[in-house]
């Protein structure tokens, strides 16, 4: 609460960090290696020229400096961080723990197989569990996330397409509006052409212009199921039969699968294909920006076409197939070198262990009861997108906010000084200035209604007029407003050193 | 349930103010027929020490790296990571943050991008870096797509000692892309005739380096001959270390370097998650796959980062992006910063010197095992051997006696019986004169 | 940099946080246990009576609780933290890792000592590394910290006396009066009465007032070395000959080793006893208090008497000595239950390997030159208390601040504004308005130069009567200062709930 | 070195600055035939590498309790701790942070220990408790110097089923402090009369519980008694867990609880750091030794914590104070109140159960090997049998064939001929079915 400009720059606890760049001295290190002995090299010529032009720096200066970096971050251990779309759930330090065993993360993906009996046995058992729990006969578990896993469902119907003939004819997908960005560009990566389908007033696919969209050209829909307004799209089943019938296939974007998972398999929706976010719906942590894992569950009808690598088993033995050689099936090719993230598939198989079948349904239950609560706690002093129950995560767009000047973006940074991690903004794209509000179901009531009466508050503020809490904020944070025009106009993506200082002339 | 904050009375108290009687209610859209009551075919929840105790028991039945000695690599690499690296990259801050998109919360993230992508320009020689992508094979094959981006061409030349699946991931991005690949064989000799593969409508050249087999050469003739006829030079690299002691492909004349950043800060974790590296030159900025981090200030003039140059990417540009790709590798970056920040210019070069003795040291033993063939003259960290016995049974014999000692390259290239005698070995600075010594007479008693 | 009040309460990345006593909700846990089998109880009727009062949370409310809490704290991995005599220095996290190797954490100290050979192994080479580098022939590894180190050494003192038959006669032992508060307070518990000593001009014990307390009646000296100005007592070995020849003994606080390790062998000194802080000159983590240990080395004249239990080693073979029947010599009793404190030897001796013989000696050269380089930079606008060299701290009193209105405490706070933990204050008492600068060795050349422009800059604005910058530090933090008189005078030491509403009388 | 930042060139400018020449100039005040240049006997520095597996080649020389069948207590608990909780504590903020003597910046620590200091006198039924003494035996000791200083006398009177170790470091300091202390012998029946040995010098009764061979018994009546007498009732407990299925000692009278907290959060480490917890009533906080948190206000009237009564301690009473105590086990007491705030009052009690449960099944079982007499008819997670061989030997024998069988009674007690063949054995909810059963199948095997 103060103006107090200090000497240092650091504020309290705050401090200003240079790059490493800038610290670092050459005869500083952060390691001890032993001197080489100095053994003839066989380099055939090839050795280096110049040095690299990194810093040197000691270890109490490194973890110093990384330390105070992290200092400049939210995270959801600190905080409320309802990023729409982005399931911001607690990541449990067991998961941490298991993946850490030397027995898993010590072990090269292409030692013997007969050497990691308990890898192959862990994605083998990763697998049952999600095909029990999405009801699908397959599973392809080597993409390294959701839009890698949409790519794998796509390729998979390509490959299906292409099976009966009809690859050359069948090259629309259709979209709707509301999708991840990473759809249709997954689509554009797999050689189809974007389809966009329009949303009704009530935020689900219309299902009569989709029909009309229907087509032998069309190769199939890639749907977000619950979808990106968080609502379940009620004509699912339909729209699954219609494509079918029309001899495309189905793809589901299972993004949103933490709202359903123990209250309803995507088998029995129609899906053909669907990735799953490991670091969504299982809990992976989201690392600032990854590594995530997004196996894709496949239905009879693509599960043949499922890429290399994978396991099988017979008679309980489990074998990896990476070959094609190998395999009894068609796959299509290989996504990844190596068999995934394995990583990955460590913690999130020890998150579905903890919570049981019984946990991961009252998983879903608690996330849809967590937004809804948000939803019907603040569709008064917001404006929320839509009627009726919403899935877990609750939309609202910039109505509430007319005339007051305030903008989404505005209101977002005015919400970083209250201490939360803003949701969304301005996705989904079928409503305007969207906030779209994810609590997760590890938020606690407390939690929420801290949350709903500082919402409401700041409805009230902006209504009231008082434009400058949300113009010039965030104040209270390590920075203020970034110029992000300057940064894409005359981008600046890495240290150089400082020029010499100029000789006059 | 330990991580579910909700009580019995907080749900009924909930329900309330929603209006709704039962969850069931909450559920109405879901089509009645897809509500599932009966019980999945699961366990239900466990404690945490029977959770740790179920997938202990599995961990143990795998032989870890550090537990024998060790010599397989072929894409992955067995280094020793300083204990700060995993200490930091478990910070709250970091490990439960998402992507920075509110920048003036999330500057630690976006410094350390920063970081990690000069450091990614620095150690290949490139103008710029990108924040990463999923591993190296994926960047491989999206530099393809970037080169058929800044060519308007759309056949890629592949070298026949690019890693099998790197060839793989490629062909088969490129089939459903409808682009054209030219993959070479492999040559085990390393002489294969890359330009005279390149013409008119090649968009780029694809090589590894050091390449399958361990071979480093000059690639300069094949940037020279791709320019001459208007096409990129994308150099892949497996190996990161190796840039801490052989010619930079920068230095000669890459456009595109691509490369697996796994041993630097990262463990092994059976193939996954890595984190791949992608790095070009300025001018081609604008079609570079995935994120970047940019420099700018903030309203107060104060330094600050942000995610920059989006229109690139899907979020914005949807169907038009330069890729896909969403959830990238940000906390293997972030190890990959903290690691290199560690070693330093001293630190790094000397660890390149360190494997690459250990390679030669082993190499030297290896050759003089009666029966073996060093096949690889010049290498880094990783070599060919042949031998009188089928390489597949000479590791799974070696395997058996506690040695891991390569990956057979039959294993990758399962059709090619050329290659059916040859082994790849890779050694790091973790391997001992004991390591060594205990694959020499293991070896010695398989050949025998 | 703004007033800026916010609904909630939080500011930014800043959150406030209640006590988990005021979150917890009955039926929230935050582990899973399985439910007993309801086998028969055996407690004999002893059943406890009521609840225990504890809050019910589940683990993403503990996890954020506890990650908020430490937001608050400053550490040495965030910044500068020059707390004279605690030797704030890096912690490496090596030995975090070391020290939670199940070899050595998950061990009991009561297991057959047949399973645990490792684990005397480790104590025995630590003791080795002590005694060479103390050039002492034996070590006490059982005292849980230094000021319990103390108590032991003052033990085997009393011990050897009594062994003389002169235990009821010699009860007085010297105290300089700059020793730490734990010296006289352990003297006094070991049964001894103290007699202060006090300091010369230049920070060191009077000898003549020394010598002239010397008599039949003393027990021994305690003496600080290099002592708590940060000094190295010239006078040392004829102190403790004196000492020796009057027929006491010499025991010598090892908490600032860190200064000499390497460079001097207290064992060349004269002493007969003295502690380690593990804590302090071996790293082992501060921890925000401990835990600590305080190994005692000791002269042949005190080692018979160490305490139980002990390490021997016969021909290699290694013995875990926990009783007087098993022993050889006459240990004077035991400190404490099982062995000591086993996880900071193995951290320490992780510190002590990663640094060599060659390293270590670097560690006091560093610390040593780098309270020289802020003693120096300093001088000339704070006021340093003495001439000449220091050790590894740097002492300063409050003379630069007289008539400034600004006292050592204000200053001190105005520091934490500008990012800083401040240095020791109003100790060594020897000196008014002390200010006991250690910088460690393992702080950068470049943060030394930021602390001292920032403290030249903070003297600079004292003497110019900017008392505003100082009386209200800090404002920059969590809390600002805190009324400590109320906490004293009515304190309240646990969270009780709140009272019932009252009815209306 | 890589923990030490300084360069040559840093060292160079920085004497320049000093104006000394050498670093040898600023270590004139060393005595001249003290200054060292000759080398020591000993290794000079390592890399992580090499410490790493020196250290781990040694831990692996002991068989962890994790490992194997494991019923040893006697002080020191194997306890499930949730991973949580080791995350937690080695966060930045927490583990490289001291006491928190500016508390405008320590406010994270002094919370938990205002929580801790919660929690412990919730626990043990008691008015308030400290922040910490080093372990349960220092804590025990530490009582009996409050009970002199609060009663003016200065006889202590011990149960003989007072843990022999807490009894060794009572009768040690007591020695030094010319303190009187009555010991009486080991009951193994726990029926011994301890109110007829209290008289009117008797400054205070120290009894276990449960006691060292597992009894578990009201201690109203000792209180009485020591109360009429003017004197205070000590009770240790070693087994903190204990509290969530037992009377408190609050509730039976006790003026003075200490206990061992190593159950809850911490690990066995061989036997420390620990966490000594120390409780007492109101009237006598000032006589208490250790820290103590305080609830307060800023000068904006937020509340915070500050330490207090800081006047009962070395740095401000030096010989006057009531300890000499200094720094304490304040990264333990964090992972005793994370753990206890996970466990919470359903987890906690149900911890109890589960403990108790595991040993009355364990009892029920040992009870049956032909041979084995339960000599401990009322326990919670610890009980006491005799055996027809010597107990030490019986122990190693079990030893032998993979099975911690607990602590031979004659371990503790070497003198004591009528304890020679006794065990006592732990069972802890990390027992399962198939420990017990080759406990009970070894020692069957051992006794036959
Ligand atoms: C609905 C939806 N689909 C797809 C994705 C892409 O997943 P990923 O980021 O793992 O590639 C996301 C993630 O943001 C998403 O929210
Ligand atoms: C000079 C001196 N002596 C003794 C001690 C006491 O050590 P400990 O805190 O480990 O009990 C300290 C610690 O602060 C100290 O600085």
């Amino acid at each position: 609460m103060s103006e107090k400009v200090t000497f240092t720059g650091h504020r309290g606890l705050d401090h200003e960090e240079q790059l490493i760049f800038e610290r670092g001295r050459d005869a500083a290190c952060g390691v001890d290696l032993p001197a080489p002995d100095g053994v003839a090299t066989r380099l055939g010529g090839m050795e280096r020229r110049g040095g690299v032009g990194l810093p040197g720096l000691s270890e109490p200066e490194v973890v110093r400096h990384f330390v105070r970096l992290s200092q400049k971050n939210y995270a959801i251990d600190a905080g409320f961080y309802p990023l729409g779309s982005c399931t911001m759930k607690h990541n449990p330090r067991l998961n941490e723990k298991m993946a850490r065993l030397p027995g898993f993360s010590d072990v090269h993906p292409l030692q013997p197989t007969s050497t990691v009996p308990g890898a192959l046995e862990l994605m083998s058992e990763l697998a049952r569990w999600l095909m029990e729990l999405t009801g699908m006969p397959a599973v392809a578990m080597s993409p390294k996330a959701g839009a890698h896993g949409e790519l794998c469902g796509l390729m998979a119907i390509r490959a299906a397409l292409e099976a009966r003939g009809e690859a050359g004819t069948r090259t629309r997908v259709l979209v709707p509006e509301s999708a991840h960005g990473t759809n249709p560009a997954t689509a554009a990566a797999c050689g189809f052409t974007v389809d966009a389908i329009p949303a009704t007033e009530d935020g689900r696919v219309d299902l009569a212009a989709f029909e009309a969209k229907l087509g032998d050209d069309v190769a199939g829909i890639m749907l977000t199921n619950p979808n990106t307004c968080g609502l379940f799209e009620r004509d699912i089943r339909k729209i699954a039969d219609a494509v079918h019938e029309h001899g495309g296939y189905f793809y589901c974007d299972g993004a949103n699968f933490n709202a359903i998972v123990g209250r309803v398999k995507p088998g029995d929706l129609g899906v053909d294909a669907m990735h799953i976010n490991l670091h969504k719906t299982f809990s992976t942590p989201h690392g600032g920006g990854g590594p995530g894992a997004g196996p894709v569950v496949l239905s009879d009808a693509l599960a043949p076409f499922a890429p290399l690598p994978y396991v099988t088993s017979t008679g309980g033995e489990l074998k990896l197939v990476e070959d094609e050689q190998s395999s009894d099936a068609d796959p299509f090719g290989r996504m990844v070198a190596f068999h995934g993230q394995m990583g990955m598939f460590v913690r999130a198989l020890s998150y579905m262990m903890s919570h049981g079948s019984d946990g991961l349904r009252q998983v879903a239950e608690d996330a849809v009861l967590n937004a809804n609560y948000v939803l019907a706690s603040l569709k008064d002093v917001m404006t929320a997108s839509f009627e009726g129950p919403c899935m877990h995560e609750a939309l609202f767009d910039d109505r509430f906010l007319k005339g007051t000047g305030v903008e989404t973006l505005d209101f977002a940074k005015a919400m970083i000084d209250e201490g939360y991690h803003p949701m969304t903004v301005y996705f989904p794209l079928v409503v305007h200035g969207a906030m779209l509000i994810e609590p997760t179901e590890t938020e606690s009531k407390e939690t929420l209604d801290e949350f709903i009466g500082c919402m409401a508050d700041l409805a009230r503020s902006a209504k009231a007029g008082d434009k400058a809490r949300f113009e010039n904020a965030p104040e209270l944070t390590p920075r203020r407003r970034l110029d992000e025009t300057t940064a894409a106009r005359k981008p600046v993506l890495r240290w150089t050193p400082p020029a010499p200082a100029q000789a006059a002339e | 349930m330990r991580y579910l904050p909700l009580t019995p009375d907080d749900r009924q108290q909930m329900l309330g103010v929603i209006g709704a009687k039962s969850i069931d209610d909450l559920f109405v859209d879901v089509p009645e027929a897809a509500r599932i009551d009966q019980a999945f075919d699961l366990p239900p929840h466990q404690g945490e020490l029977e959770v740790d105790r179920a997938l202990s028991a599995m961990a143990a039945k795998n032989t870890s790296a550090g537990s024998v000695p060790f010599f397989v690599g072929a894409g992955a690499y067995k280094h020793h990571v300083p204990s700060s690296v995993d200490h930091l990259i478990q910070r709250s801050e970091f490990l439960t943050s998402y992507t920075p998109y509110q920048p003036e919360i999330s500057q630690g993230t976006l410094q350390y991008l920063f970081e990690f992508q000069t450091q990614v320009a620095l150690l290949t020689g490139m103008d710029v870096a990108n924040a990463s992508m999923y591993d190296g094979s994926t960047a491989c094959s999206e530099g393809v797509q970037m080169a058929h981006r800044v060519t308007r061409r759309n056949k890629a030349v592949l070298s026949g000692n690019l890693h099998p699946h790197y060839r793989a991931v490629i062909e088969t991005t490129s089939k459903f892309a409808g682009d054209a690949v030219v993959a070479l064989e492999a040559d085990v000799t390393g002489q294969e005739d890359i330009p005279s593969q390149i013409d008119g409508d090649t968009s780029c050249v694809v090589v590894q380096y050091p390449d399958f087999f361990g071979h480093v050469g000059d690639l300069s003739d094949i940037a020279a001959a791709a320019h001459a006829q208007g096409a990129l030079l994308i150099v892949a690299i497996p190996e990161i270390v190796s840039m801490g002691a052989l010619r930079t492909p920068g230095d000669m004349g890459a456009d595109i370097v691509v490369a697996e950043g796994q041993s630097i800060g990262n463990a092994l974790n059976y193939g996954g998650p890595y984190v791949g590296l992608f790095a070009t030159r300025q001018k081609y900025v604008r079609q570079m796959p995935g994120r970047l981090c940019g420099e700018t200030e903030d309203v107060d003039g104060k330094r600050g980062y942000v995610l920059t140059l989006s229109t690139r990417e899907q979020h914005i540009r949807r169907e038009k992006a330069t890729s896909n790709i969403c959830t990238n590798s940000g906390l293997c970056c972030l190890a990959f910063t903290i690691h290199l920040a560690l070693l330093g210019e001293k630190g790094f070069t000397r660890l390149a010197a360190l494997n690459h003795e250990s390679a030669c040291k082993l190499a030297g033993t290896l050759e003089a095992v009666p029966g073996v063939d060093l096949v690889t003259p010049a290498f880094f960290n990783e070599f060919t051997i042949r031998t009188p016995k089928p390489a597949a049974d000479v590791i799974e014999a070696l395997a058996e006696k506690g040695v891991l000692g390569g990956v057979p390259a039959s294993r990758l290239m399962p059709g090619d019986d050329a290659v059916s005698d040859l082994i790849i070995v890779a050694a790091t600075e973790v391997n001992t004169d004991q390591d060594r010594a205990a694959y020499v007479a293991a070896l010695t008693e398989v050949l025998s």
